[in-house]
């Protein structure tokens, strides 16, 4: 139905976040949108690399481009929004030569160039699209009140990312609406959750990811879906913290998207991945459907 | 009954409510025939039909504005009148169209060569007969016989309307459409592949032999400015005398733009030109750009409009430049 | 507060390597702050974004480069998407850590050692090796109850691997950060 | 004395008076600074210009020429421009056959507001005909281009006739 | 030809830059140039009688002033010359000043370029020929397009001033955007106490023909002479028989459609009088809403109508207007709050326009002047105003400040208080504009009597929480980011030009700037005027414009008009196109290309000619480079003039 596309996990795809990968390699597969692995593929660089330079961040992305090209593939997903701005970013400023010709002059070979990068979430919508996702479902999220949260950077700044709305984004909203949940409009959906300052300043991140969880807790959400393995640590592995300094009792289930499609598209439970989650969302799950039925 | 008989019948018939006829009779020697004007019975008997009907008679025509002509034409000089038609500057009332299918013409300069080849002056042709694909020259009792398709003028080589496109009275069966026509035009091609520099010096060395004679624009059937050409005019005052480079290919420029979207490459001006200079190229070039701008060809349909004379809000191939 | 003399301490060629390095001119920024307004990170800067705008314009290259804020943006393009006057603030932010690195400056050193310590990571295995980076982090800043309290919940997951996955073209990607190495001192 | 040797190149503008004689106006009272090569022939209509005035000015020497009229759907006259937009595009394909490069005309269209729109124009305009460098003339081509293109006709180019 | 020079300083604008004395000593070397020299203001009074002087002296037959734009001064010096014994047209000017001296800081090459555009402008002189205009008579009659205030007031006073006046308005009562508010700044006087008097007037005047619920749908004509299609479109109720009485709009059954003249914050019948002062007070039937057009069956306005005015069987009509000059008055709509998603207007229904607002305010709104916001209809006691929504941003393509939109938030506020005294208006500015009488002073009161609390910055975002809007901003002068919990956010939507402008500047053939707003002939000194004769601006079609500005356009516009009419004959322009009748072949193409259709076919001597319709033609010159022959010649831009400055240009 769609043609292949390539498949970059980002270095979380392997250790923190690895049930986002199965997740979104399970629901892809079930919806006919086939991921093709990039063969030794690197680390885009993410932020540390943007913030010292931004051609050593852009020959970091350009080499996994590269390696995209190579397969005789134009396009490359990425579940992770900090992978999709390293190398769109790369790819955009590239376009222009004097950049682009200090980047070939980090890399082996130069960049080809002309590789699209897209997020999974992207290409879902469009190339799998919400009719063929509607017509799969198998177990509706029926009951499942889930407040869909994007993060600060999958759609911005709207002239790079170029896709859905910058300021109120609907895809992932659509999709889990597709599968029967109930999606509660979630006013912060663009807001930061403290980005990678969790290591270095958990205070800011403990301040702004309590702001999200008590938006999320304020608008009746079940649980926050995420579409970013940083935000995912954040309110979920950091929500003691969060709980700690500010005082509060927070315990919201914040499971990847891709999982609550893996449930409703009734994918085995070791993919799905819930038990490594900090803050299990099951007996919430469990509890909205059967009240649903 | 052959063409020729069969058209000498049909403008028989319609002479009496005609001032003239015009067609091609034998001329000056037996290489070239030259245009005739039938105005009594007598005269349809001079009528020539074949190879040697180079002339585009059409050319004549607007001269007899307003009054009722008819007018033997070839397949491409029909498209002459058609275009005349379209622009309103013959009327189709008073216009009768007398045609058959042409086979091709001679170039008379390929002839000449051929003769020459043969150790032969075309000056001293006796007789010219052409038989279906062959024509035979025979010139101080030798006879030389050449194919057609080797001394036919390159716009026959080419041709895509050896039928009139409008006619009143078309004889006998229809001319058979050339086969497997050469993609692109040789003359075009040369031209495009040289650079733009030497282009100019193309120009130079060929308008460098004008001699200002306008045989080009006389011979053109659609140069219906006639005594008013703004080449010789002072109000405006377009060209100078001065003898220069410039100035005469300021004139081909003057005569080319002027036919934008109404040349139909009959091809009489380069054929009319006595320093052999390939005036016609310019046309051929604005004809190919009017086509891939517009989609247009002259002298196919009465009701068209040219397309300089009109517009579209938004045109389908003009992408302008953005700043 | 300090007095800021304008025609002495306007640094001019602050102000254009500022505008070359992000490509953008900060004179189209009328101060209407945006930048701040949205920015989730002003509560924890020094000076907040419209005022580093406003700095960069008045060539004061000390006081920006020096600041706290610069380090703790997290280029979350708040500000760039929301701009009326459409400056990509978070790539001139970006700009000014590159130029305070330059100058030796970082006013928060753990969030510096944090991503140096991405990087040492990245460049030794081709990807993050993301236990050793923060064992990294740990030893560099001496800060040795970093996310002690997390250990016990994530652990048991199974998702740390305790080794790093070496890719085959890791010596690719050490000679990109070298290439970059002699560029920058050349 | 009037092209400054060395300095200026010899650019002619027709501007139409409402549109962009206008706008080179409003250019002017904004002081948004254009090189000074330009000498702008003032017409009432994009749609008065007559292709053969482009023809004739590049033939005769200039080294550009630059047209500028109303916007699609602006012309003050209504259909001016359209006519024009037809018309100059084709002379712009036309100009490479004559020996001309086709980059020393452009057409465009600036309206009276856009001051800022018509000194990018005039500029880029411009500095693209001082890459060109002069133009030559046809009387002026040089003698080893002269003999080459002519040794070349001689040697058979069906053209020649 | 005697040609004399004068090239201008116009004080240091030219002469600072460019070298006048060696311009008009380079003159003197031009072909029949016999008399050059610089002057200081060549527009000012000495400067023009320096010219004449210089023409009865030299015995001069045509002169050239270098000096400004000729789109400035031409007319100016024509009539110079023209006091001097000379035909005007026997003028010609170069461009030194906008061309030259003001785009280039070069001395030498100014002074050099500033000579070769004399140099052109005489050649072009050599080949001008005397022209004489001829007259046509006028149409006193005046069209005025948009019924709001500015055109209230072109209207009245020119129906005043003795003239016919055709009103057209697109929606079905005049009054327009001041119709809708509830007070007027800065004196705080009720709107429609002050517009409802002016309105009657339109109603009542002899003078005045009101076509309501009607649009231009052609223009066609010249100055004095235009003919104007109307397109009346279908109300479905017989206006002739139609009372007011508002009967039908009580029985109606479809009572919840959005009311547009509540700008969609209340409900409406779909037989509708939008407003208890509507002139005319007239109904109308919205066919998408309305059940006997939706479903095909109801017939209950029919039913009451005691008048029996309902006609649903109704249908467009076209009436044409004849009228000399036309007034543009088309007004603004305001920018879509939509498009700033962050501020979620059209998504939250408690973030809503200025215009809503004073909706709200009205006695006649929809709250019956009671401040209830729309979500739950409590009253609010935080109440945010952001300014500049849709104004002054580049990213939203809407760079220019909108000019009121400060003011009617200063306004606003203090309603606010007025209503609601224990409320709390904020305020978020990026600068206060309140240039006008007793502006500033307002705004100051907003803040110092009001206690409105002004806050310099803009706002990220609005959010909802709970039964309160978060309003994130930035407190610039305080350097901190701030936060209101908000009951009522108010997004001052900045002007946009009118919805159709561009189309309707198309049919007028006035210019329109990029965003739609009309082109007026000079910014400072032709203020209503357009570049076509006859045509006239009012009001915000122009450019934002608040309420005095926009009568007081109304009334420049009347006068304009006025003083046109003062003539019985007009002149026509005489730079048309003439045909060389020796040289016409007659073969039509300049008619076909013509867009007045000024040329027509005639017989002469049995053949074919071409003849200009010399009040028709309005010199654009098309025919002119589309005859072959050259035999139509545009006058004072005749082929051998523009080839005499090209040949200056490619020899020099």
């Amino acid at each position: 139905m769609s043609e292949a596309i390539a498949y970059y996990p980002g270095c979380s795809g392997l250790g923190t976040s690895k049930e986002y990968d199965t997740s979104t390699r399970a629901v892809c597969a079930a919806l006919g949108l086939s991921l093709v692995d990039i063969p030794d593929w690197s680390c885009c660089g993410s932020s540390p690399a943007h913030t010292k330079d931004h051609v050593l961040s852009a020959a970091l992305a350009a080499r996994n481009l590269q390696l995209v090209s190579d397969m005789g593939l134009k396009a490359a997903a990425t579940p992770c929004p900090s992978c999709l701005t390293n190398l769109r970013t790369a790819n955009h400023r590239c376009e222009a030569a004097p950049f682009k010709a200090k980047v070939d002059k980090l890399l082996d070979d130069p960049y080809a160039g002309g590789v699209n990068a897209v997020s999974v979430l992207q290409a879902l919508t469009e190339m799998v699209g919400l009719d063929t996702v509607k017509s799969a479902v198998r177990t509706p999220l029926k009951g499942l009140k889930v407040a869909c949260y994007y993060g600060c950077i999958m759609n911005r700044p709207p002239e790079l990312m170029a896709f859905d709305d910058c300021e109120n984004p609907m895809a992932m909203d659509n999709i889990l609406a597709a599968m029967g949940a109930e999606v509660v409009p979630f006013p912060l959906k663009v807001e930061c959750c403290g980005a990678s300052y969790g290591i270095p300043r958990p205070d800011v991140v403990a301040k702004l990811s309590g702001k999200l969880l008590d938006a999320a807790v304020g608008v009746g959400a079940d649980m926050v879906a995420v579409a970013c393995p940083l935000c995912q640590m954040n309110l979920d592995l950091r929500q003691g913290q969060v709980n700690r300094a500010g005082g509060t009792n927070f315990r919201m289930p914040v499971p990847y998207f891709t999982q609550l499609m893996a449930v409703a598209l009734n994918i085995a439970d070791e993919e799905i991945g819930f038990s490594k989650l900090c803050v299990d969302p099951r007996p919430v799950l469990s509890k909205a459907l059967a009240v649903a039925d | 009954m052959s063409r020729l008989d069969a058209l000498k019948t049909r403008i028989k018939e319609a002479l009496p409510g005609l001032e003239c006829v015009i067609g091609w009779q034998k001329g000056y020697d037996a290489l070239h025939n030259t245009p005739l004007f039938i105005r009594g019975e007598a005269d349809v008997d001079k009528l020539e039909w074949g190879a040697l009907n180079v002339h585009n008679p059409a050319v004549y025509l607007p001269s007899f504005a307003g009054k009722k002509v008819g007018v033997v034409v070839k397949g491409c000089d029909s498209r002459s009148v058609v275009e005349l038609l379209q622009e309103k500057l013959i009327d189709r009332d008073n216009v009768v169209i007398f045609s058959a299918g042409c086979d091709g013409v001679v170039d008379i300069a390929k002839v000449r060569a051929k003769l020459a080849a043969a150790g032969l002056s075309a000056g001293n042709a006796e007789k010219v007969t052409v038989d279906g694909k062959t024509v035979t020259v025979t010139a101080a009792g030798k006879a030389v016989s050449m194919p057609l398709a080797e001394v036919a003028a390159d716009k026959c080589l080419r041709c895509q309307f050896p039928n009139a496109v409008l006619a009143d009275a078309f004889v006998g069966d229809p001319a058979p459409q050339v086969q497997a026509a050469p993609a692109a035009d040789a003359d075009l091609a040369a031209l495009d592949a040289m650079s733009v520099p030497e282009r100019m010096a193309f120009w130079r060395y060929h308008m460098d032999r004008c001699i200002r004679c306008y045989a080009c624009r006389n011979a053109c059937p659609m140069c219906v400015c006639r005594d008013h050409c703004i080449a010789q005019s002072r109000e405006p005052h377009w060209l100078s005398q001065e003898d220069s480079v410039t100035e005469k290919l300021m004139f081909q420029v003057v005569h080319a733009m002027h036919l934008a979207g109404r040349c139909t490459e009959c091809g009489e001006c380069q054929r009319a030109c006595p320093m052999d200079i390939p005036v016609l190229a310019l046309k051929k070039h604005l004809n190919r750009t009017i086509h891939d701008l517009f989609n247009y060809q002259a002298g196919v349909d009465v009701a068209a409009i040219p397309p300089l004379l009109q517009f579209k809000l938004e045109e389908d191939n003009i992408k302008e430049r953005s700043w | 507060m300090n007095i800021i003399n304008l025609t002495r301490d306007y640094d001019e060629d602050f102000v254009h390597r500022v505008e070359e390095e992000s490509g953008q001119n900060v004179s189209l920024c009328y101060q209407c702050g945006n930048c701040t307004a949205g920015c989730p990170y002003t509560f924890a800067y020094d000076i907040p974004v419209s005022q580093i705008m406003r700095l960069v314009q008045a060539g004061q290259k000390k006081t920006v480069l020096s600041s706290k804020s610069i380090w703790l943006c997290a280029t979350c393009e708040s500000c760039t998407t929301r701009c009326p006057n459409m400056i990509d603030v978070a790539c001139v932010m970006d700009v000014l850590r590159h130029m305070a690195r330059r100058e030796g400056l970082a006013a928060v050193p753990q969030v510096k050692t944090f991503w140096d310590s991405f990087l040492d990571s990245v460049r030794a295995h081709g990807r993050v090796f993301e236990l050793g980076l923060l064992i990294n982090y740990v030893t560099k800043t001496g800060r040795f109850w970093t996310d002690m309290d997390l250990g016990p919940k994530i652990l048991p997951k199974g998702k740390l691997a305790f080794k790093p996955h070496d890719i085959q073209g890791k010596e690719h990607v050490a000679r990109i950060f070298e290439r970059f190495e002699r560029e920058s001192n050349s | 004395m009037p092209v400054l040797t060395g300095k200026e190149l010899r650019i002619v503008g027709f501007l139409c008076n409402w549109c962009s004689y206008g706008g080179a106006d409003t250019a002017g009272v904004g002081r948004f600074n254009q090189p000074t090569d330009l000498r702008i022939i003032r017409v009432p209509c994009s749609g008065r210009i007559d292709p053969l005035f482009i023809a004739k000015t590049l033939i005769n020497g200039a080294d550009g020429v630059l047209v500028s009229g109303c916007h699609p759907r602006d012309c003050h006259y209504a259909e001016g421009n359209f006519y024009a937009r037809r018309r100059l595009e084709v002379l712009k394909r036309f100009l490479p056959i004559l020996g001309i490069d086709p980059a020393r005309f452009d057409y465009t269209w600036v309206s009276a507001s856009e001051g800022q729109r018509w000194q990018k124009v005039v500029t880029v305009f411009t500095e693209q005909i001082h890459a060109l460098g002069p133009a030559t003339r046809h009387e002026n081509v040089s003698p080893e281009l002269l003999a080459k293109v002519a040794s070349a006709i001689q040697g058979g180019n069906r053209v020649a006739a | 030809m005697r040609i004399g020079v004068f090239v201008c300083h116009c004080g240091s604008n030219i002469e600072g830059t460019v070298d006048t004395a060696t311009v008009a000593k380079a003159s003197l070397d031009f072909p029949e140039v016999v008399y050059a020299t610089d002057t200081m203001y060549a527009c000012s009074e000495p400067g023009q009688d320096g010219i004449i002087q210089a023409i009865k002296d030299k015995n001069l037959t045509g002169v050239v002033v270098a000096s400004c734009t000729p789109r400035m001064h031409e007319p100016t010096f024509r009539r110079a010359v023209e006091r001097a014994g000379l035909n005007r047209f026997m003028f010609e000017m170069a461009n030194i000043r906008e061309h030259v001296s003001w785009i280039g800081r070069d001395r030498e090459a100014n002074t050099n370029k500033s000579v070769d555009l004399v140099r052109i402008a005489v050649e072009k002189l050599r080949r001008d020929a005397p022209l004489i205009p001829s007259k046509f008579s006028v149409n006193k009659r005046v069209m005025v397009i948009g019924g709001g205030v500015a055109g209230i007031q072109a209207a009245l006073d020119c129906a005043d001033g003795g003239l016919e006046v055709v009103l057209v308005e697109r929606e079905s009562s005049i009054g327009g955007k001041m119709a809708k508010l509830d007070k007027t700044f800065p004196t705080v006087d009720c709107s429609s106490c002050i517009l409802g008097p002016k309105m009657v007037d339109v109603a009542q005047h002899p003078n005045i023909t009101l076509h309501a619920y009607s649009e231009v749908d052609s223009i066609g004509g010249y100055v004095g002479n235009f003919q104007v299609q109307v397109k009346k479109r279908a109300t479905y109720v017989d206006w002739e028989l139609c009372t007011g009485c508002g009967a039908c709009m009580e029985k109606c059954p479809s009572k919840k459609n959005p009311d547009a003249f509540n700008e969609k914050i209340g409900p409406c019948t779909s037989i509708n009088i939008p407003f208890p002062q509507a002139i005319p007070k007239k109904a109308v039937i919205d066919p998408t809403t309305c059940r006997q057009f939706v479903k095909g069956k109801c017939g209950v306005c029919a039913k009451v109508c005691p008048t029996g005015a309902i006609k649903y069987d109704m249908t467009d009509e076209i009436v044409t207007e004849d009228v000399g000059a036309i007034v543009a008055a088309t007004g603004y709509d305001l920018f879509d709050i939509s498009k700033v998603t962050e501020y979620g207007g059209g998504r939250y229904p408690d973030v809503i326009t200025g215009l809503q607002y004073e909706r709200l305010l009205s006695a006649s709104g929809p709250t019956g002047g009671h401040i209830k916001r729309p979500s739950d209809g409590k009253e609010p006691k935080n109440i945010v105003f952001i300014q500049c929504v849709g104004s002054r941003d580049k990213s939203l393509d809407r760079p220019y400040c909108s000019g009121f939109c400060c003011m009617y938030t200063a306004k606003q506020t203090i309603l606010t208080k007025d209503h609601i005294p224990d409320s709390q208006s904020y305020v978020f500015y990026m600068d206060i504009r309140s240039p006008g009488k007793m502006y500033d002073e307002f705004t100051r009161r907003a803040m110092e009597e009001y206690g409105a609390r002004y806050i310099r910055g803009r706002v990220a975002m609005v959010y909802p929480k709970g039964d309160k809007m978060i309003v994130r901003g930035a407190d610039t002068l305080a350097g901190t980011q701030v936060e209101i919990e908000a009951d009522l956010v108010v997004l001052a939507a900045g002007a946009e030009a009118a919805k159709g402008a561009p189309q309707l500047a198309e049919k007028l053939r006035i210019s329109y700037d990029k965003y739609g707003f009309f082109m007026e002939s000079h910014p400072k000194l032709k203020p209503v005027e357009t570049n076509t004769a006859g045509v006239y601006l009012a009001g915000s079609c122009q450019g934002p414009k608040d309420i005095p500005q926009s009568v007081g356009q109304g009334s420049a516009a009347a006068a304009k008009v006025l003083a046109l009419f003062s003539k019985d004959m007009l002149e026509s322009d005489p730079q048309i196109s003439r045909v060389d009748i020796k040289r016409c072949v007659g073969c039509g193409k300049c008619i076909m290309t013509c867009p007045f259709k000024a040329i027509k076919e005639v017989e002469f001597r049995g053949q074919k000619k071409a003849e200009v319709i010399e009040t028709v033609c309005q010199g654009c010159g098309i025919c002119t480079s589309t005859c072959p022959q050259g035999a139509i010649q545009l006058s004072h831009f005749t082929d051998n003039q523009i080839l005499a400055e090209v040949n200056a240009l490619c020899q020099s």
